[in-house]
């Protein structure tokens, strides 16, 4: 295998843009990562689109706007992980050799209102039961039955979020909320308010890889893809009744949790583990989710989220700065691109150009999104 | 158990999902599939286990009492042609076969569950659909 | 790289099935791959799942109801090159060494009547123009006009699919049909007519791949992937307006077709070339592309399709078989699953399990698909 | 060049594809982008240079006669929106500025259409949106 380097990331603000097609929206990501990389489209061999809502051959339509080459192009529906796991495949094919130089981007431009998810069964979209919001709340509630976690905890990380994306000239929300606005917002699915949800959104994001090696000729700043990996769920788990629309989950068994076991195999890949992040970019759907990924990628112990976000540990200044974009909290979801959204911040960060928002002295940085039929990306980023 | 009294004509949210009570004083039952090698319950029924994946499964009648394992209520119009009652309840309840189902609680007010409480499953009508047929699904209520 | 062979296929029919999820006929074809290769679905390693139209996290979705073991999950949309496209995904997964056992498939339920293409601009749909007979039309005129075939060349093609798909439990139409049927069936295009064309349906189909080596341990009679390729239109070719909703062609250049290119690579990865194919199954979207596909597969000469086919040199025992399976024409088209349709005809084939629909010492075949976005995959099966 | 007379109010398929006649006596236009670099014309009008792989387009207004390269009909009712008349022509229209032009024709009879013929552009009302316009679209007509 041979070390894979990203040599330029690009991004369409996230946002709401009426009028703009998603081909336009994409289109400005990839060029935007070209131009960072300082390389010509035709020097790039193989291309993988995330996307989830903009019809067949999403990929196709953004890239013949970029030029026509006759490169295999691959559009990956991963859900939430669409944009990591075309990141994935696009190391792969350069660490195995099969492509020198290949583009990975995301492009989003979502319908608006609840994500009307097509990962329901019929019966359960007639029950009123088919939106994430509830599988996220059923989750949240359980933590904190068991942990003591609270809704003033749930609101604090809104807070940062907010805080953050302020600081984000690519988040969709880029204004401060206090504590008692987001307390004071609309209940959706308790213990979950309004502004404590990640919003539906429309943008873009891309990365260019090619070997280490190579890297040097087009930047003095690589920053490597020390891991990425994929998974699904195991039978079993706790909240198994979620992840996969349809199935009933076990009350007897305790299966590891899809980002459990992926994150581990992810700092297995890379060598290295919790205590060398410097930055990390979470599935924060909603406030409780972001919480309980603290645990579950191993910031900290079982139960300890909350208080690892009462220390201030995970603020931009903290010991292990969580969501400095903002999160998908306060930049909204464009499911295609958010992986890669989350790559984008990863990069600046590791490059040292994340301006108001950058972390000190951050070396390794990981992304993580987890979503539809428990479809879970972890990614590991080194400079 | 019957269901609310209603003239219209009554349709299950979904064939197989549950059967309607058999008679005067029965209740309705949620149909389950359980694995011959491992024993794991499945709802809906599969012909799968998803824990052995071997084609194992064997019908089975799920319990109608279970234990509340987590829940919330949904406040806002949802998609996917839900025209029912808003708010709502959700839980997820573990029956006595070890199954976890996801379900709608009869009671949306979170303040009145708790986790490990006691609840009984029962029919609930939704909504009428565009045929004029009154559907009915299932949810799980406090047991007082 | 490694040998990678195909030891197991499956198939769920294609046809129409009210009231069946597509959870449940990608199910069957799961597991009819799985009997076929006598492997445990606790042995494969990572699947790829070809899918156009049954939303988030398709496969995912489909697996649930086969295992939940945690491996990794990617959803391929790569319109009608999506199974195709998969397969190459796990052709190179276990190729590079990444993965000693894959899995591909394909699954669809398509909406009934024309295929409400999202490929095409708002301006396109608006003027009655988003529908993908207008394109393979204006590709047959131009085939018509050019080398003089015929509204009758046309006809034969479509008698010789359903004659073939009479013979195929596994197409949706079962019954041969004359020629004065199909010429007198309502125009739909000029010059092509409604028995001229495919339908969408819905259907699944699987393939298992495993190293050369590993292949030995499960089967007699493995079926080597000598070649999975998979590409995009180059700008400025005749048919360029047509590939790429949105986009107009070029009047002055010709740039090579993309079925040319991606087959011409293709025989070059495997080391093989036309004359070496005992059977072909290509896209046969209509009578049109059928023919002129036989010319940029190379089967004949440019303009020589029309003859070829009057030669009844790609009849079940002329000299060159093609879409022995009744081809698209008879079995339908769900999209997602229609590439490893053909791959599985062809791995019978190569067996000699073909029954009725036996070619004569088939030794190499030759899948090909191309759609929307101008995606186009070619795969070369050996025995 | 004026569209067929009507007193709806007429609103293009999309902004930014095609002119509206300047005056009497004046043509609509087509609106592509050409390459400052290697000349080729593109329509609609692109940021990018599909053959260069470079931002080195300009705007062009394309002329208004062209050769049909190849047509068809369509018979049938369309998904896409599409509420207008039945059977209409369909055709690739070349144009001077060496574009491949998809275009709706006039003429849906083939048997009056042949390769290499002269067409020219003409504004085509389509059908009344939804909120009463009557929309206007582009298509070639034969020239006699
Ligand atoms: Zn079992
Ligand atoms: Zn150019």
């Amino acid at each position: 295998m041979r070390d894979v380097a990203i040599i330029g990331v690009g991004i369409h603000p996230f946002g709401r843009f009426a009028g703009k097609e998603f081909t336009e929206i994409g289109q400005v990501a990839v060029l935007d990562a070209l131009r960072d990389a300082g390389i010509p489209w035709k020097e790039v061999q193989a291309a993988f689109c995330g996307n989830m809502t903009s019809g067949t051959a999403a990929g196709h339509r953004v890239l013949a706007r970029v030029g026509m080459t006759g490169i295999p192009i691959v559009n990956v529906e991963n859900a939430c992980a669409s944009g990591g796991s075309a990141l994935r495949l696009a190391t792969q094919a350069v660490a195995t050799g099969l492509y020198d130089v290949a583009l990975a981007f995301g492009v989003e431009k979502m319908p608006r209102g609840f994500m009307a998810m097509t990962s329901y069964d019929r019966w359960q979209m007639l029950q009123g039961m088919a939106i994430n919001p509830i599988g996220m709340a059923l989750n949240t509630r359980w933590h904190m039955d068991t942990y003591g976690t609270t809704a003033i905890q749930l609101a604090k990380v809104s807070v940062k979020s907010h805080k953050n994306g302020a600081l984000n000239p690519n988040a969709m929300y880029r204004k401060a909320l206090s504590l008692e606005e987001i307390m004071n917002s609309p209940m959706v699915c308790d213990p979950l308010r309004l502004l404590m949800l990640c919003a539906p959104d429309e943008g873009a994001a891309a990365a260019i890889v090619t070997t280490g090696e190579n890297a040097r000729k087009y930047t003095s700043q690589p920053v490597f893809v020390a891991a990425a990996q994929l998974g699904s769920p195991l039978y079993g788990t706790t909240f198994g009744t979620i992840a996969v629309g349809g199935s009933s989950g076990s009350a007897r068994m305790s299966a590891p949790e899809v980002s459990v076991v992926t994150a581990q195999k992810a700092y297995e890949q890379a060598g290295l583990g919790p205590q060398d992040l410097g930055c990390v970019e979470l599935q924060d759907t909603e406030s409780g989710s972001e919480i309980i990924y603290y645990e579950q990628l191993g910031l900290c112990g079982p139960g300890e989220g909350g208080r690892l976000l009462d220390e201030g540990a995970t603020e931009i200044n903290g010991r292990i700065p969580v969501n400095t974009s903002g999160g998908l909290i306060a930049k909204g979801e464009p499911v295609g691109a958010s992986s890669l959204g989350q790559v984008h911040e990863l990069v600046l960060q590791l490059r040292g150009q994340a301006g108001q928002r950058q972390v000190a002295g951050a070396r390794v940085g990981l992304s993580h999104t987890v979503g539809a039929g428990g479809n879970c990306s972890v990614i590991i980023l080194k400079r | 158990m019957s269901v609310v009294p209603s003239r219209k004509n009554q349709v299950p949210v979904q064939e197989g999902l549950f059967s309607m009570p058999a008679g005067p004083g029965e209740s309705a039952r949620l149909l389950g599939s359980r694995c011959k090698v491992c024993g794991e319950a499945f709802f809906p029924a599969q012909a799968m286990c998803a824990n052995c994946c071997t084609e194992t499964t064997e019908p089975v009648v799920l319990g109608t009492r279970g234990k509340l394992f987590s829940y919330t209520n949904v406040n806002h119009a949802v998609p996917g042609g839900y025209k029912g009652k808003i708010p709502f309840g959700v839980g997820t309840v573990d029956l006595p076969e070890g199954v976890r189902v996801t379900t709608r609680l009869t009671e949306h007010d979170t303040s009145k569950l708790r986790k490990g409480m006691e609840v009984e499953l029962v029919l609930e009508p939704l909504f009428e659909d565009e045929q004029g047929n009154e559907l009915v699904g299932f949810a799980f209520k406090p047991v007082r």
